[in-house]
């Protein structure tokens, strides 16, 4: 197919729709207007279904009513309402349902603002709602790649009965880029738990999150660590660029892994050898692949780039576990670093090492 | 000889959890009656609320959907719109109904949600263990209203089911006991009606059942039925709060 | 000629039946105590029963099968 | 080398979709390009923006901090955009809303009556077309031909008519920048 | 005065109300519903005001209202309930208001259980809301540190502005201890920026967390930040229990650490030397005390102790950065690990040692 | 010459940042000289919504709080418990409390909470570009209704001041219109005697105000005075809905 | 003898205040523009004005003050 | 050594009460002591029962996993907690509610009808207080000062009247278990 100039916000619901979602359920929020929008004009014709819920909360609950009755369904917001989602999202992990969930980052804390941020990184990785839990977390840096992600996301979903989440920024949401919609064959896989209504002679089907007794609990968390396991085997994702000789690595997502680009192109022209690990999945994190190229003799340092004020920089240094120097720079409440102020942190951190 | 009375079809045998004497027990009987005389049971998902039919997901035999606490109406919404073609109902207490899910609710019934509403006021949180609910009555005393509800500070017990009557996409609203045996047929000719009105796409539909607590009231289970008959209905009067054709 | 029949693993003793009965025949078996460590309800003169089901009806916890 | 741009003015004056339009263009013409509003509540009544890349490398970060064109359609944006351009950058400024001159002398200005331009030729929302012809005849960058195949794309068959005076402006506002050269 | 003998949920809320708490806005939830039922008694007696809330939103969003109205003010729930008011507490923080919020975890995801658990560690120690943001998070072990962390927190809170948590569990607020309630000065501090009404001539006072220029938002943040580095400077708090010549040293808090406790003792008894080293706030983590112990020669390694899978041993590793290993030992889902089950683990990670 | 009308002191000096011919601007002031008229700016608290008035914080010359979306109701409970004798009221757009806010004023009102709230019914989501709201009218074209508003599939517009009137703890409630002078004058009344209720204690009071959004309404202001008076009134009557003596 | 008075910088040009005026003496200045981009309503024939103040009390943005 | 407790049957045979008395005389007699119910939606009818720590060294863990006593108030309680008893651990059994026998032979158990020997004294709720009366003979763990102080400390001034029954109780299980060894 050719490719065509979208909104990241509108490619993530075309994308949707074209990976089989027939179900949205969203609440207003800055800066992902254009999902639900879109959403609202494309679903009837597919014979799909959209809803504006009351609020986030009603939102979530209606992806895990639908989730449990097996469509394949999304919603979307921005960072606080999806703080609202939270109870929500730990009651469809504790009850093994796949849906897509759209994290639009704006700056916080509080109303904030509505400018690009990554500051809900912590929430989305090490879980905002309670419980132990995990989601696959999948961060696109272009809207090429939320497309893709977008897609691939629902596939995850369904594998493991979990929630996915992709995680943007308003800036990512908002700009165009050129966007190729390349050809799926979408099969909705046999959902023999969804609740369909109960056919004499066959097992009811009970969508539950509810283990009185802790042993069953314990039981039933533990079997959800398994399938964590199989997704840090089967779903780790990550760019290396320009790794091989580099003396620095940056290690970037989204948004700030666009501007280490920028500044690896910068630094070459003055001679500065740096690399850039992206994470594509921020869980499962690849913390192989940063601690192979940590065990590399000429990566001296670790820069951590994130418009937060640290957040995944945890992470990395986990990752590397003291091997080299793990730096950050940041910026916060929707201000995007330049590739300027990168370099010249860089070329500040050469100086003391 | 034919059994006039016998455990529904509706109903799994498993035996309740619920304290003696409570009303939930006959609550859900009327429900799995009503499933088996529309013979809808295998085309019906249930949502449990959080509350103390919060396993009601192990009584009803149907595809039940456990939901979280007051968000069993969008829980359903979002069956409903998935399977138009089932039938969807929801069981909640007057704590996750009328107070946490108040939103859920009164959206569901504007947006006329094409689903079933068991609503059972019992005015009291029972699972948690006796906490004021927004249909506790003016001075009942509770763990969280020890001086007795003060209307002052507490407001007075709420009507929901006059207040859901106000929105549009109301289709049948009704309020019944079940504090006798007459008014026990009562509530499950209401019943029958609030799936009827589902089936027949009519918007939605809710019966709100007067429910005991003896455990919780301090009383016994006789004790409780009286309670209802003296102190709750004359501040929650029965009958037809809606109807639409 | 009716005739009524109690689970009585199932009773929780919670008396409501013995409230309903128009034959005044259900009571309490205050004599035995059920798994569950209650008293369970029970018909005296059977043949009192006239099948009308109330007792079954506010049962809570369906103890009680009516035939007729 | 890379193209970045920066068109700012009031709501209303069709910055966004002259910066889509070249965005499109830059697309047609298998350039890299991305396309970036400025967006928040100072959108109503206040200021609108966005950041044009066309390059032929890969695009790192969508915003435009170091301009190498500002078309300016109103004084707030001259004003908070000048200096963000490089040096020798491009500015064009919509001389019908601004009476002021650019600070910088280390640029190319361009002055250019774009509502005067846009009234003469009936239809005071082409003045945006008049800035985008002036800036596409500075810089060439991208084809006449796909910014025409865009405009066909962007106006969608019921507005076909006015693919015509579309062309006008922009033939205009080339033409202006051609002949009265108003470096500074 | 005299210890009496209290449940500790009780004794929460009697240290509260001592502490000069006079405003309390919850949402019945087990295991802490003797919290709201101890301020409905008592709170109407000495002048307060308690309300139970229509839901959790609420309860947050009232002590949002009442904190900004300038009053010593608290809520409380458990897991799920805590997961709804992220929201609010994001905004707390950003409008930067003090209070206090209590957790009585219990075992999650979704509904999960109503057991003791600590598997709410990541979302109150990394941010369960949306934005960059702390709070300092008091883990207590006993019922009388329950009753004296509650107190401080109060002081915390004011001190910086910013809401403090308590994080126990089911076991530790169901069971009695005996407690003292030691007499406190309890001065409230003057609040000049709290709303009580716009004297005439006086600067209006305006609670707010909406920043909508991205800069004005991250010089907020960055001010928050500075506040979080004087809490770290002056409010980490840490037990260290016979640690001196400890072979492997256990990191435990609140119930976990008890637990350790009766290991060590155990241990000693099979000649094993163990230590404890208890974080009494999760944040800020003392990980400079756990960087002093793996440092030390004795030290080979450390266990971290939790009734999760696996949350805070992030921050334990995160400490000891690489200089020795770290081994996790966990139970979930409301499942108390035994003192012979942890120390059979040692026994097996003396082994491989 | 006297000043027959000026700048009221309960307004600060700040210009709004509505869009032209926003009725919000006219509201506000209404509030502001309903403030002077009583002499209550000292002791007057107000909470800001999130929606287009979320910068009312700088706009209301007294001490104001900014709430989460929607729950407003909470805030100034919180607020209103802790300082009796202020007067405390919450400004409030139909998204933030007919949709995510609704549990909060349903359950203020029926605390009889003692504040005001002033509810701007314009039938859309201003702030967030124009989605559907709860009370946007049947076939109304928003970005989330392309297709006009559709009752089958998102429900009849909901009339909160009827809803509100049911529970007990509402003192005070009337719908009032801005769009001509004669109601905007009714308009002022009703505004100051919901301040004048909770000032004599009686309980909750709300005035909701039918109000315009040009932009996301795709009209002119006039012309959207006009639609006021010719789709909204005859869907939501003006008039008192509840009064308490 | 009345007298209106216009912050023009605040006005929006919204119109609404022309829509009032028992007088009609209220219109928009179609050949000013303010520092906002708007043209500002003006008042002719001052001396018509019977300050009733409709204009101010209608205009959204608080432009308008009225002495009688 | 530490007494280790484990008090369990019916809500409503007062097994939470009995634990927190030896509880507080416990605290009365200047011992380290811990009281931990067990909550939950099996309390509703089911079996309640509750761990008590008492001990002259610092206690951890407040749960009771190897019990030096059980006190068995019912049928169930007896199945669940035998098997955690210590080797010469110490079982009571409410032989009134309960007619089977421990199955270890490696433990000291004691088979008291508290419910006949309440209703002898007239009141069958102190059938609690007949089988703490056994344990305290057997353990000595808490001076019966001790005891009868929390006891007027927990009933209050208004069940004052309550106190003679609850010593006889008292008393009559201690008695028991002096007279009648029926040890495995
Ligand atoms: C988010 C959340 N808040 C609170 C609870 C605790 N909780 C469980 S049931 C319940 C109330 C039950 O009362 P009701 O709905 O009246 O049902 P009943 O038990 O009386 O039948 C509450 C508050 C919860 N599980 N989740
Ligand atoms: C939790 C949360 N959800 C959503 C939003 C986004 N939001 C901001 S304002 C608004 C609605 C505004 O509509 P309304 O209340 O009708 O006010 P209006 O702008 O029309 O005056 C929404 C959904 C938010 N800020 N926070
Ligand atoms: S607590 Fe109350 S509502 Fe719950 S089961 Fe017992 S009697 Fe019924
Ligand atoms: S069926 Fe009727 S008559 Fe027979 S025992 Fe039951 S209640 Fe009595
Ligand atoms: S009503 Fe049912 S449970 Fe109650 S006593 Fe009778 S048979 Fe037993
Ligand atoms: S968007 Fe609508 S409601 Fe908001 S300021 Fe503009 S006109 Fe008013
Ligand atoms: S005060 Fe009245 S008459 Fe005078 S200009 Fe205004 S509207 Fe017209
Ligand atoms: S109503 Fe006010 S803002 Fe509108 S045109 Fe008149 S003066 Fe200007
Ligand atoms: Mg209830
Ligand atoms: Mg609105």
């Amino acid at each position: 197919m050719a490719k065509v100039l979208m909104k990241g916000n509108e490619a993530i619901a075309e994308a949707a729709i074209q990976a089989g979602c027939r179900y949205f359920f969203g609440y207003p929020i800055t800066p992902q207007n254009e999902i639900p929008a879109y959403m609202a004009k494309m679903l009837p014709k597919v014979g799909g279904c959209f809803i504006q819920a009351e609020s986030e909360i009603s939102a979530i609950n209606m992806v895990y009513g639908a989730a449990g009755a097996g469509a394949r369904v999304m919603t979307s917001s921005s960072s606080p309402g999806i703080s609202l989602k939270q109870e929500g999202i730990s009651y469809i992990v504790g009850a093994e349902l796949p849906c897509l969930i759209v994290n639009i980052v704006r700056g916080g804390p509080g109303l904030g603002g509505i400018q690009p941020a990554q500051s809900d990184y912590f929430q989305a990785v090490k879980g905002g709602g309670h419980g132990d839990y995990h989601m696959v977390v999948l961060a696109p840096a272009s809207i090429q790649e939320m497309v893709d992600l977008v897609m691939d996301g629902f596939d995850i979903a369904d594998r493991y009965r979990n929630p996915v989440m992709v995680l943007g920024d308003g800036m990512l949401g908002q700009m165009m880029e050129p966007v190729e919609f390349k050809e799926r064959d979408i099969v909705l896989p046999e959902k023999p738990w969804a609740t369909t209504g109960n056919k004499d002679g066959e097992p009811r089907r009970i969508i539950n999150s509810l283990f009185i007794d802790a042993q069953a609990l314990e039981d039933h968390v533990h079997k959800l660590y398994r399938k964590y396991d199989e997704m840090k085997k089967n779903e780790t994702r990550v760019e290396c660029y320009n790794c091989e000789n580099a003396e620095i690595i940056i290690v970037a997502y989204g948004t700030t892994a666009r501007i280490a680009k920028n500044v690896i192109q910068m630094a070459a022209k003055e001679g500065i050898n740096l690399g850039l690990i992206r994470p594509i999945t921020l869980w499962p994190f690849p913390d192989d692949t940063i601690d192979r190229w940590a065990e590399a003799d000429h990566t001296k340092a670790f820069l951590t780039l994130e418009m937060s004020m640290g957040q995944m920089v945890e992470d990395v240094r986990l990752s590397v576990n003291g091997k080299k120097p793990v730096y950050f720079y940041g910026r916060t409440g929707g201000m995007v670093p330049t590739p300027r102020a990168v370099l010249e942190e860089i070329k500040k951190i050469r100086e003391v090492m | 000889m034919t059994k006039v009375f016998e455990r529904p079809k509706a109903l799994t045998d498993k035996p309740f959890h619920y304290c003696p004497g409570c009303t939930h027990g006959i609550i859900h009987c009327l429900v799995a009656e009503v499933i088996d005389e529309l013979g809808i049971r295998e085309k019906t998902i249930g949502v449990a609320p959080v509350g103390c039919a919060v396993f009601a997901y192990e009584y009803f035999n149907c595809d039940m959907h456990e939901a979280a606490h007051g968000r069993a109406p969008a829980v359903a919404t979002g069956i409903k719109r998935v399977h138009p073609d089932n039938v969807v109902f929801t069981y909640q207490g007057d704590g996750d109904l009328a107070s946490i899910g108040i939103a859920e609710i009164v959206h569901a019934a504007n947006r006329g949600e094409k689903i079933t509403t068991i609503f059972v006021n019992n005015a009291i949180y029972g699972m948690t263990g006796g906490q004021m609910a927004p249909t506790s009555l003016l001075g009942q005393v509770t763990t969280t209203s020890p001086y007795g509800r003060n209307p002052d500070t507490e407001g007075h017990p709420i009507r929901v089911s006059e207040m859901l009557a106000t929105v549009e996409g109301a289709a049948f609203i009704e309020r019944v006991s079940v504090h006798d045996i007459k008014n026990i047929n009562k509530a499950k000719r209401a019943i029958k009606k609030a799936f009827q009105v589902q089936l027949e796409g009519k918007g939605f539909a809710m019966v709100e059942v007067l429910s005991t607590c003896p455990t919780n009231w301090g009383m016994t289970p006789v004790e409780s039925l009286k309670w209802i008959e003296e102190n709750m209905i004359p501040y929650y009067p029965l009958g037809i709060k809606k109807e639409v054709d | 000629m009716a005739k009524v029949t109690f689970n009585e693993e199932l009773c929780k003793g919670c008396q409501l039946c013995t409230t309903v009965c128009p034959k005044n025949i259900v009571i309490m078996d205050t004599k035995r105590i059920n798994s569950k460590g209650y008293h369970p309800a029970t018909v005296v003169e059977m043949d009192k029963c006239i099948g009308c089901a109330f007792c079954a009806r506010i049962c809570p916890d369906v103890v009680i099968e009516v035939e007729r | 080398m890379a193209q970045e741009i920066i068109i700012s003015g009031f709501g209303g004056q069709g910055v966004m979709s002259m910066g889509q339009l070249l965005t499109y263009a830059g697309m047609l013409d298998g350039k890299n390009v991305s396309w970036l509003p400025s967006y928040g509540p100072e959108m109503r009544g206040g200021t609108a923006n966005c950041s044009v890349i066309l390059a032929d490398d890969m695009i790192g970060s969508p915003i435009v901090t170091e301009a190498t064109a500002l078309i300016a359609m109103n004084l707030p944006s001259l004003e908070k955009f000048e200096q963000a351009l490089v040096p020798r950058g491009l500015l064009i400024v919509n001389s019908s809303l601004v009476n002021k001159k650019a600070k910088r002398d280390d640029i190319d200005a361009y002055y250019v009556p774009a509502n005067e331009i846009a009234d003469q030729l009936g239809n005071f929302r082409v003045a945006n077309m008049v800035m985008l012809g002036a800036y596409l005849e500075k810089t060439q960058a991208v084809s006449l031909d796909s910014v025409m195949k865009s405009l066909r794309e962007v106006l969608g068959p019921s507005k076909e008519h006015l693919i015509p005076i579309n062309q006008k402006a922009l033939e205009r506002g080339a033409q202006l920048v051609t002949s009265i050269h108003q470096r500074v």
